[in-house]
């Protein structure tokens, strides 16, 4: 009788836990025709399983994955990089980012982009979400899962996603099914292309500021980024982004306490807002009014970097390398196609409109 | 004696009909609002029916945010501007700020006032990070900002 | 620590392995222990509270019972030279001092139940008057109010007037009155249980037994199932309807009468069966305190089917006692003489009908809302008494339609109306809304016309919830038409099978995971649940 | 007990009162019933039924009425 009993608890719980699982699978967002930017985070791990390691690596929020094209800085410097930046990317998620990077790989320079400095508190539940539940779970993550909850949420239905999205069973489509088991992919080595071009309009600025005090907990995660790389002779690059738009508006104010910073600790602070040198055209190279940079301006803001890399790190070509150039060459023309298309279906759709 | 008690239930009941106008949870939370011609907006408001009643705006902008397809609005009139941003399909009031001496809050403060005015009016019950002063209600935050002494602009933001 | 949550079911789970673990005469303890914890949880302020109630009537009831024993004593001692009358007079006495020490715990007690719920509620209505004569309006001090009080309350002044009535023996151990006030399963919504019932049970060894554990498993899930997939997903619709009086009258008013009935039943009725299958899977027995409420034919039966441990607790410790005073003789003598037989007949009946509704609406709750409630329930009663004789007739006449199913459904329908009609003013802001929106759906044309096209569907919910919802309606009915037929309770029957009875509890715990209204994406100031 | 079957009768004139063990059982007297009956049977007997008496075993039957009146009577 107990035995009977013992058999039939275990093989329930076992058909649950699949019936579970499978439903995990199904329900969680696949983040394949909507909010593209949430498979960001987990696409690093293709690098990481395939054995490739970078030169440059980039943290941050859309200012890095829609600005730097790692294809290109391969095209034209023979550079490895990846930009692992996901939407609204909160400086200690970058941090623990990167924390998890530096334990697969040493790159030469790691590159962050300040704007989001500006926030010293957990913000957004679904841009939490996109950041952290690509991330493989380690010690990173769960540090990042602590620094990011808002007051709603709890670590539990981090643990078990299907506590978070359940709820979606009401308006699963057939890509809930197709992505259950891949995700598609959404960026090349980080970057995501945007072929779009909306141009930039509004002579909005900012608003004034109640208080331009950037956060002091902003600072802490800085310093541990900078001891993190300091540790493993890494040079910390920080830069800021060259888009400026009313809504993430980058105060003097603020780019002062960034210089201060930088000259504090020996790093190098670029601003690239206003630098001419780039040749960005905010008519032709932003494809959402000026917020992001599309592929034209990216590929500028690339090509600009690059030179940047090779001048003041003395970074080297990679190309004489035959293993590393037959890696880069397929990412290369697989960036190129993927341009291609999408450049081809947005004339298609901008003549279609017509 | 049990006349008494009926009288006094029946005395009670007919209190009810009185008291029960504004219900026991009287609401006695502060909130801070801007007026502005017949319309009162509190921050946090659903902002179709206010933006239809001011009318066509000066001028218009929006930015979308860095992933999902809402946008945020700012809507400019002629002493303030409103932004929005999108919840659920609809759009709600997240900041109104007043950008001249034109309008004035129903308090009765506008731009240029001085800090002693401000403090006069809304009390010292503020925040203070160098000159500017934040006042906290139950719908808003309430920020004055100084520039030379004098108020340079005046902000409501909604707690979302 | 709410009951649907993570933490409550890890301290639940935790509890009872403990419990079942440790040695039979320590049960009682981890029982005391988990209640504390429980309650310390919920607000580390509550404590003093409950632990004054413990110790007040812990002190009561055992002045009582020393007074009681003293007396036996006294008589034993002195039967020779006392006479019977002497002996009466000497008991009267007794009874006095112990009434007078009871009146002091109840009044204690009460006071401060009084004190902390209503002092709110008093001061507005003195305002209010205050308001309509001019003058100086009171300061409003806001205390708080420790979780589940009107129940423990009820539950400890029960005891005590049980051991005055000498229903029940004073517990001489503190901790395990201490444990009765605070038994965790029971302290935050009820049922009130009887000291006599509840009390040797608790702290009576018990063996972990597959006949205990699983059906209470399946009850808790069961319990869980009602609340989150049922109750949880159609307080969405309430709420929408609730908060727009001006756009949401005529039909959508009809129709909140019949979600909030749904609503109130699954998440009242599933919270006591977390509470009893608690219960059960220790091996404790807790008193019912539904039996199938929906099914009442009128009002009276209603109340003996809906929160019936309440009921009882007021027609015991308030009216009996109440219509039976000797003032309230007293009336209905007076009354007999000049009001004629028929008239003085009811007086007390009434009279303390009337009190006791009025108390429970006030026990509900502070507001008017909830005293009007209680007085309607009253008249409601009242009036069906009244016409009890045109029943009769009704009965007589047509035997064999008032004998048919369908008279029975058409009972139970209008039974269920009439307390759902009532029981709105749970929902609205203040009694005149409440009466104005009732009224709207016999004027309000725009309400029902939007309603009719469609208008259920922006409610909050869509096509696919309302159809979850209506499957967990069909389930609920199922099980308590089934559960009412069988001679044992349908977990049980399913424990003898013990596939059926894991798969059954696997299933509940799949829909509750899938379908249940938890977590940020219901939230619907989370923009996230439109975005993705 | 004629006087009682006479007021229990009054109450309900369809139960047979002399047979009936289940008053309260059976749900054939509410709460209501009751304190009418004990209104009346304190007029009409001239005791006084305290309320640790409303018990369902004192109200089951006419007969365990009848008892209880007879108890309260002698004290």
């Amino acid at each position: 009788m107990i035995k009977k009993r013992i058999i039939c608890a275990v093989s329930v719980l076992l058909v649950l836990a699949a019936l579970l699982w499978s439903a995990t699978l199904v329900l969680e967002p696949k983040y394949a025709s909507q909010s593209r930017e949430g498979n960001l985070v987990a696409e690093y791990y293709g690098e990481v399983d395939a054995g490739n390691t970078h030169q440059v690596l980039f943290v941050g929020d859309c200012e890095v994955y829609e600005s730097f094209v790692p294809a290109v800085l391969w095209e034209k410097y023979g550079i490895t990089s990846y930009v692992r930046g996901s939407a609204q990317q909160l400086i200690w998620q970058s941090y623990y980012l990167l924390e998890e990077m530096l334990k697969y790989e040493t790159p030469e320079v790691v590159v962050f982009n300040v704007l989001s400095m500006k926030y010293g508190d957990p913000q957004n539940e679904a841009y939490n979400r996109m950041t952290l539940d690509g991330m493989r779970w380690s010690k990173s993550k769960i540090g990042a899962i602590n620094a990011s909850m808002t007051d709603e949420e709890t670590f539990a239905s981090y643990i078990f996603t299907l506590l978070r999205y359940h709820s979606r069973w009401s308006e699963l489509s057939g890509e809930d099914f197709k992505y259950m088991l891949s995700r598609p992919q959404v960026a090349y080595n980080g970057y995501m292309i945007q072929t779009g071009i909306k141009p930039m309009e509004s002579e909005r600025e900012g608003d004034e500021l109640f208080d331009y005090t950037l956060p002091s907990v902003s600072f802490d995660y800085l310093d541990k980024m900078r001891e993190l790389c300091a540790e493993k002779g890494i040079e910390l690059v920080l830069i800021k982004s060259p888009t400026n738009t009313w809504k993430y508006w980058w105060y003097d104010e603020w780019d002062k306490q960034i210089c201060d910073y930088a000259e504090q600790y020996g790093l190098d602070y670029y601003n690239f807002i206003d630098n001419e040198e780039i040749g960005i055209d905010w008519s032709t190279d932003t494809y959402d009014g000026g917020v992001h940079l599309n592929v034209f301006g990216a590929e500028k803001m690339t090509d600009h970097f690059g030179k940047l890399l090779v001048k003041q790190y003395g970074l080297e070509s990679l190309k004489n390398d035959p293993d590393i150039a037959k890696v880069w060459d397929k990412k290369l023309s697989e960036y190129k196609t993927a341009k291609q298309d999408m450049m081809e279906v947005s004339v298609k759709a901008s003549s279609s409109r017509q | 004696m049990k006349k008494i008690l009926i009288f006094a239930l029946v005395a009670l009941m007919s209190m009810s009909l009185f008291c029960a106008c504004d219900g026991p949870q009287i609401d006695g939370k502060l909130k801070y609002s801007f007026f502005t011609g017949e319309t009162e907006i509190f921050p946090g408001d659903e902002a179709a029916v206010i933006l239809a009643a001011l009318g066509e705006p000066k001028a218009y902008d929006e930015s979308p945010s860095c992933a999902f397809e809402g946008l945020d609005k700012v809507y400019t009139y002629s002493g303030f501007e409103i932004q929005t941003y999108t919840e659920g399909g609809k759009d709600y009031i997240y900041m109104i700020v007043l950008t001249n001496d034109l309008v004035k809050t129903p308090e009765g403060i506008s731009i240029g006032a001085s800090k002693s005015a401000v403090i006069e009016k809304y009390g010292d019950q503020y925040t203070s990070v160098g000159d500017n002063l934040q006042y906290e209600a139950e719908n808003c935050t309430l920020q004055f900002i100084f520039r030379d002494g004098k108020v340079s602009s005046i902000k409501y933001t909604a707690k979302v | 620590m709410s009951f649907a949550s993570i933490s409550f079911i890890i301290f639940l789970g935790a509890t009872l392995l403990l419990y079942y673990l440790v040695p039979k005469r320590a049960q009682w303890w981890v029982l005391l222990a988990a209640s504390y914890i429980f309650y310390f949880a919920a607000g580390s302020w509550y404590l003093p509270f409950i632990i004054f109630t413990t110790l007040s009537s812990y002190a009561v009831a055992r002045l009582m019972a020393n007074n009681s024993s003293r007396e036996s004593a006294y008589i034993a001692e002195n039967r020779e030279n006392m006479d019977k009358d002497a002996r009466k007079a000497y008991k009267a006495g007794q009874k006095k001092k112990r009434f007078h020490i009871l009146l002091v715990g109840i009044v204690l007690n009460f006071g401060i139940l009084a004190v902390l719920k209503y002092t709110g509620f008093a001061l507005h209505n003195v305002n209010a008057l205050i308001g309509v004569f001019g003058g100086v309006k009171l300061g409003i001090p806001s205390l708080i109010l420790p979780l589940g009080i009107s129940f423990y309350t009820f539950q400890t002044m029960g005891y005590l007037i049980d051991v005055y009535r000498g229903k029940t023996e004073a517990e001489k151990n503190v901790f395990r009155l201490a444990l009765f006030v605070a038994f965790f399963p029971q302290l935050v919504q009820g049922p009130i249980s009887r000291h006599s019932d509840l009390a040797s049970q608790l702290y009576a060894p018990h063996r972990a037994e597959w006949g205990n554990i699983v059906p209470g498993m399946i009850r808790i899930c069961w319990g869980f199932f009602k609340k989150l997939v049922v109750a949880d997903t159609v307080m969405i619709v309430i709420k929408e309807i609730v908060s727009d009086t001006g756009k949401y009258g005529g039909a959508y008013v009809l129709f909140l009468i019949i979600a909030y009935s749904v609503e109130i039943y699954a998440d009242f009725t599933g919270g006591i069966d977390v509470t009893i299958g608690i219960g059960e899977a220790m091996g404790i027995k807790i008193a019912e305190n539904f039996n199938r409420p929906f099914a009442s034919t009128s009002t009276k039966e209603y109340w003996n089917r809906w929160h019936i441990t309440m009921g009882s607790w007021f027609t015991d410790y308030v009216f009996y006692p109440l219509s039976i005073t000797k003032s309230m003789q007293r009336l209905s003598k007076w009354s007999r003489a000049h009001l004629g037989n028929a008239v003085g007949k009811r007086v007390p009946v009434y009279t303390a009908t009337i009190i006791t509704w009025f108390l429970t609406g006030l026990w509900h709750g502070a507001s008017w809302n909830f005293i009007v409630w209680g007085l309607l329930n009253c008249l409601v009663i009242l009036i069906s008494q009244e016409c009890q004789p045109l029943y009769n007739k009704l009965n007589k006449r047509f035997p064999r339609l008032t004998k048919s199913t369908f008279w029975t459904l058409y009972l139970r329908a209008q039974t269920f109306m009439i307390m759902g009609t009532i029981r709105i003013l749970d929902v609205y802001r203040n009694v005149p809304v409440t009466f104005k929106m009732l009224g709207s759906i016999f004027y309000d044309g725009r309400g029902w016309q939007s309603f009719l096209s469609g208008g259920m569907l922006s409610l909050g919910l869509d096509i696919s919830a309302f159809i979850v919802v209506a499957v967990g309606i069909l389930l609920m009915l199922a099980v308590s038409e089934i559960s009412s037929r069988g001679d044992r309770p349908l977990k049980n029957r399913l424990a003898d099978k013990p596939l059926a009875a894991f798969g059954c509890m696997a299933i509940l715990i799949f829909a509750i995971l899938i379908f249940g209204s938890y977590g940020i994406g219901f939230d619907a100031s989370q923009f996230i649940y439109t975005q993705f | 007990m004629e006087k009682l079957i006479e007021i229990l009768t009054d109450l309900h004139p369809d139960v047979d009162f002399a047979t009936e063990e289940g008053l309260v059982d059976n749900g054939i007297l509410d709460s209501l019933d009751i304190v009418t009956l004990i209104t009346e049977i304190n007029d009409k007997f001239d005791v006084s039924i305290p309320a640790e008496e409303i018990i369902p075993e004192n109200f089951n039957s006419a007969a365990a009425l009848m008892a209880l009146i007879e108890k309260l009577d002698e004290e």
